[in-house]
């Protein structure tokens, strides 16, 4: 039914297709994610973002790569989004040597400096404290960059919610805080943990602005942080973006889901699904055959980083006592040198197999 | 009479036993009640007590901690449920600053009569942020008792005792634990007292003291010793503070070559303690130095190769074990 | 000129002496703490509440004996009102073994279980969970007991305050949440520290239904939390009540105060002393020679108190060495058994002097 | 040239120093800037850098810490004031789960140059909230470097390296310490290096290995000791982790005999690493145990009489030197 909106034209058009390239990315990587998972190529834990992808499209659209993100435990579209190649993350979550963080992050610490993503995060509400600090260095070095907060609803129930957002506030802190409101934390719906309808209001305890958006509308978010980002690089301080959204997956892949209906999965996705979405908003200004291009290289993008991380090494176990600290890594740093004599009177015994090693791919 | 059942069931049985037995008992924790927790070490609670008794909460750790020893104080056994040990830093002045102080700062007026379960250790590629073994730093937090079951048995029975203890006492249950079967005995009053060690083994040429998962690797280890003919205890402490420093000596005696093994990292963890206090208190009695077996100093890292070379497993403590004995420290 | 307004009768005049009682008594406690601190028979740190009294009177004159309270670091006016006597508090402040906590826990861990005093606490924020904890006790023993939390404005910037907030307002648990927004947290204004004007509005973000009172009008403060009691007791839940108030003294006794001008401080106190206040409230219904003895016997409370802590004992040193953990103490509980053998070795040679010793009176 | 001037001091010129060299360097904490500090250890600060550079925060440790965190990956080196060390229990996630593992787990990438004063120790009855000494913790934590100044001198040098250090450096600063003077190097790149120790008195009886305000009490323990003709060496270790294992070897190797002493709990405490280590590698150069002082195992207490009872002083150090030389241990 979207087909019959008034199609998109222009620099709007491009953004659109844009913003459309960047979660169809997202959803080829991760049902690719999920598939490597379910195969047991994939160690650790992984939470899929499935749904949610506009809010990440949509937020990341605005940002320049010297601009910081912090993102969660659901964070392969973020740290997508921001820039990170799929063949970096691939081989990350393969615990591959070639992995973005050498295979000692995982899905739940990956990170990329090098397009200022500051890390997925394990602890929920980790990433406020890391955005608020970014955001104060820009100020301290004098730059207009801006940094984003990723977060869920549950997130909002800490403390370091709490602290940082009134940080931000009362030092006009260029920070952005964007909400995925995805109306479950883990098991738990938000309904049990806040007697409010919109966290949103709990900006106004901080004197930050706030707005509430479709967040599975790519557009409205874009529109939204577009104004947040502006604000913000000019001086105007932090603010809270809250994206109704849902997650259309486990909470992790293999979650039983016992806390919700299959059908309120299907009701909503058949209703929102961002990526559908958006092909009805653009209408006629996407072909078809666009559409289905977008699809194709993003399976070929996958195919690509997948052989990548197949074919990578794993990490060579001695990488384990390796880089805690900063120094060059011989006696001379005398950490390492600690480091060196007390491992070497017993960790060449540990034998190089173990329940996880299967995983590892050797 | 015994039954096998598994580790995480042998908690079940605890928590259920002692919900029956003392109504002020009851559970906080995130998604415990729902889905029974995300070992199934709560399931059917809610069914039988209600989920006002097993109640799922928001991510407010510190808010756990801190109701868990309001109402300690005020005439509960709150068990509250910590979802990964790590999270503990999320409340950590709740743990230290309240729960672990007020009975003394206020001249013994109050009681704090709370149990924290921790979920910890390493396992399945977790990461750094949920496989740490964090029981040194409570050891060294006076006013806390601190245990960590290596079985079924203990596991029941040390949850119990936990429970019923008027002292704020942290439960570390590792993770990796929570599947293996083990023998617990019938008896709705089993509890293992908190203090005591269990020697699992009885040898004369070394003594591995050791608590937690690392018990079971001592074990297997001692039983590769044995092709070899050196003859290992194995001290199973079940409490780390307070420490059975009686049985600890014993096992020094009998021996006169200690290994202290733990999973957590090496450096300032347990085994510093132990190794320490066998030092000051042995010495006359070693023939060869105490070795403490633990975590490299590093964060527990993500690829499973890298994360099983950086913790003692058995052929470890067995390596350890013979080097000692053939004095090739 | 207050009294000119008409005189108060009946039950309501009877309240309002009971409250000007008390406040007057905290008053005396205080100037009482504040002459033998600077004489140096009072240890440790002091934080007194002059000028905040009306909040501590008008909130406990609600509460039972088996209600409890949680308190701050200035928390003797909340103890005493919670009906702690003055030599218990006395004792314990000149540190003698006949302190309410045997001399271990001074004026910043005060408590009295006996009354519901569960402590003052010298963790900014500390109370909450105890409160919440104490309300959530309530409920599982099924029985109709409040709790309530005093609490300053710097301690509503730290997580624990939102965390427990938002648990007690999810669970409609019978907490009261008694701000004392006395405009500074130590040397900091709030206004540098939160952009809005009454801190009430972040219980909005919790759901929760708040008052602003007038925190130098005990009965005001009585009327608020009144009422907050009533809704615990009958299980509607928790309240916020903000007392706008003031600190009439430093931070701490000694503080050297370069962050306000003597002169706020005088217009304040000149303008709003709680204890003039009501004394002008009760107009004609309090003979100025009732007003005297009110006075005069706080007075001789007071001395009682304090002739009372100097005859008393200071602790037996192997005190030291006991009531961290429950169990007999002799050598069949194993940590105090422990705590024995290692003390043995060497504390027995640490020297009954130091430092703070002149401190204890000896 | 040197000159004399107060520990508190000697941290003053050491923020001013590095704020001058480094525009990156800042400052948060509670009420540091518009009154200088409790101490009076950052006056005249905000006068010189500005209140930009030098700010007064809400009371929000997790944030504070996880800003300094966040500030510090991106190209700050931010000094958080924890105000007293017991309130890192306010933002322990922020320094073990964020601070100490970022580098590692993320394969290097960043560094986190973010130092934590953290003002510790027993002091004038401040109680069992505001006396605590922490530093065993976080040497259990891997990623962190823990520094201890026991003098003006350190108080400097220490400082100065922990700002300019690329890790996160947890700097306890006893406050009973603050007042004492001492002398400093006319030097504005004074540093003292992370990870070294240094002799303050070279005997060959025994070695009192210690740090921080303990320092000052085992050098009066040395000379009370003279008197009796035990010839004591002191070492101060400045460092906590990295350890100078090398310089612990070496006074081992010098005297034989060897005490560890801090103001920390004792059991689980950093004297507990030292001592096993030694064990371990020190074993056949042992003439007896190692003897570890701390303080007992209880929260401190309001009372001077029991508070001056419960940790190692001068009068302690010395009466176990004399014991450990005459073997009456
Ligand atoms: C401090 C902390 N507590 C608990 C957890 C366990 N946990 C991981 S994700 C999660 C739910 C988070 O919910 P939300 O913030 O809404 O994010 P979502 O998963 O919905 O994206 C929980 C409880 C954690 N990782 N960290
Ligand atoms: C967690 C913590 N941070 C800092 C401090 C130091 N401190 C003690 S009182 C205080 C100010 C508290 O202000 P407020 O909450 O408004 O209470 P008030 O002193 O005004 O009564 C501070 C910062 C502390 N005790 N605890
Ligand atoms: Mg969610
Ligand atoms: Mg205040």
């Amino acid at each position: 039914m979207a087909k019959t909106l008034p199609a998109i034209a222009g620099a709007r058009r491009d953004l659109g297709v844009a913003l459309l390239r960047m979660m169809i990315r997202i959803r080829v990587l991760e049902e690719g994610i999920e598939k490597h998972f379910l195969a047991g190529e994939i160690p650790g834990f992984a939470h899929l973002s499935i749904g949610q992808e506009a809010v990440a499209a949509g937020t990341c659209a605005n940002l320049r790569a010297d601009d910081a993100i912090a993102s969660t435990h659901r964070g392969h579209g973020h740290t997508l989004a921001k820039g990170t190649s799929m063949r970096g993350m691939v081989a990350e979550l393969f615990a591959r040597s070639t992995g973005i963080c050498k295979g000692k992050g995982g899905s739940m610490h990956i990170a990329d400096f090098s397009v200022g993503m500051l890390g997925a995060n394990g602890v929920v509400a980790g990433g406020f404290g890391l955005v608020a600090g970014a955001a104060l260095s820009a100020v301290q070095r004098k730059t207009d960059q801006v940094a984003v907060c990723f977060f869920g609803d549950g997130a909002t129930n800490r403390g370091p919610f709490h602290e940082n957002l009134n940080l931000c506030a009362i030092w006009n802190l260029p920070a952005i805080f964007v909400l995925e409101n995805n109306r479950y934390a883990s098991t738990t719906s938000t309904a049990e943990t806040m007697k409010i309808a919109d966290v949103a209001i709990r900006a106004d305890g901080y004197g930050m602005p706030s707005a509430i958006v479709d967040g599975f509308d790519a557009f409205a978010v874009y529109d939204a942080v577009a104004a947040a980002v502006e604000r913000a690089r000019a001086g105007g301080g932090p603010t809270f973006v809250e994206c109704k959204t849902y997650r259309a997956r486990g909470h992790f892949i293999g979650d039983p889901e016992r806390y919700r209906e299959k059908s309120e999965v299907e009701d909503v996705m058949n209703a929102s699904d961002p990526i559908v979405r958006m092909q009805g908003l653009l209408g006629e200004a996407l072909t078809p055959a666009e559409f289905e291009r977008l699809w194709s290289e993003a399976r070929e993008e996958l195919a690509d980083a997948v052989a990548f991380a197949r074919s990578s090494p794993a990490p060579e176990r001695e990488e384990a006592f390796f880089g805690a600290y900063t120094g060059d890594r011989d006696a001379r740093n005398p950490v390492h040198a600690i480091e060196v004599r007390e491992r070497d009177r017993f960790m060449p015994f540990a034998p190089n197999v173990g329940p996880g090693s299967q995983g590892s791919g050797h | 009479m015994a039954r096998t059942i598994s580790f995480s069931d042998a908690t079940l049985e605890a928590m259920r036993e002692e919900m029956r037995r003392d109504p002020t008992v009851f559970l906080l924790g995130e998604d415990i009640a729902k889905q029974g927790g995300i070992f199934g070490q709560f399931k059917g609670l809610p069914q039988e007590f209600g989920f006002d008794r097993v109640r799922d909460t928001p991510i407010s750790e510190a808010a756990l901690v801190g109701a868990g020893v309001g109402a300690a104080l005020t005439g509960c056994r709150p068990v509250v449920d910590m979802h990964f040990a790590d999270f503990i830093t999320c409340a950590m002045d709740e743990v230290v600053n309240q729960a672990a102080k007020l009975r003394y700062m206020f001249g013994e007026q109050c009681v704090v009569p709370m149990t924290l379960r921790a979920p910890d250790g390493i396992t399945k590629s977790a990461g750094s942020q949920h496989s740490q073994a964090l029981e040194s730093w409570f050891v060294h937090t006076p006013g806390l008792e601190v245990v960590v079951p290596a079985d079924a048995e203990d596991a029941k029975g040390l949850l119990k005792a936990a429970i019923r203890s008027d002292n704020p006492t942290l439960y570390f249950e590792q993770k990796a634990l929570f599947p293996q079967k083990g023998a617990v005995p019938d008896d709705d009053d089993f509890v293992v007292p908190i203090g005591k060690a269990k020697t699992m083994r009885d040898g004369s040429d070394v003594a591995i003291v050791t608590y937690g998962i690392t018990v079971g690797r001592a074990m297997e280890a001692a039983r590769e010793l044995e092709a070899d003919g050196i003859d290992a205890t194995v001290l199973n402490l079940r409490t780390v503070w307070p420490l059975d420093f009686d049985a600890i000596v014993d096992a020094v005696a009998r021996t006169h070559r200690v290994i202290v093994a733990h999973e957590a990292v090496r450096v300032g963890g347990v085994g510093a303690e132990i190794a320490s206090f066998i030092g000051e208190h042995c010495f006359d009695e070693l023939d060869a130095p105490v070795v403490r077996l633990g975590a490299a100093h590093v964060p527990v890292p993500f690829a499973p190769v890298l994360q099983e070379a950086m913790y003692p497993k058995a052929p470890m403590i067995a390596d350890a074990a013979r080097r000692l004995v053939r004095r090739e420290l």
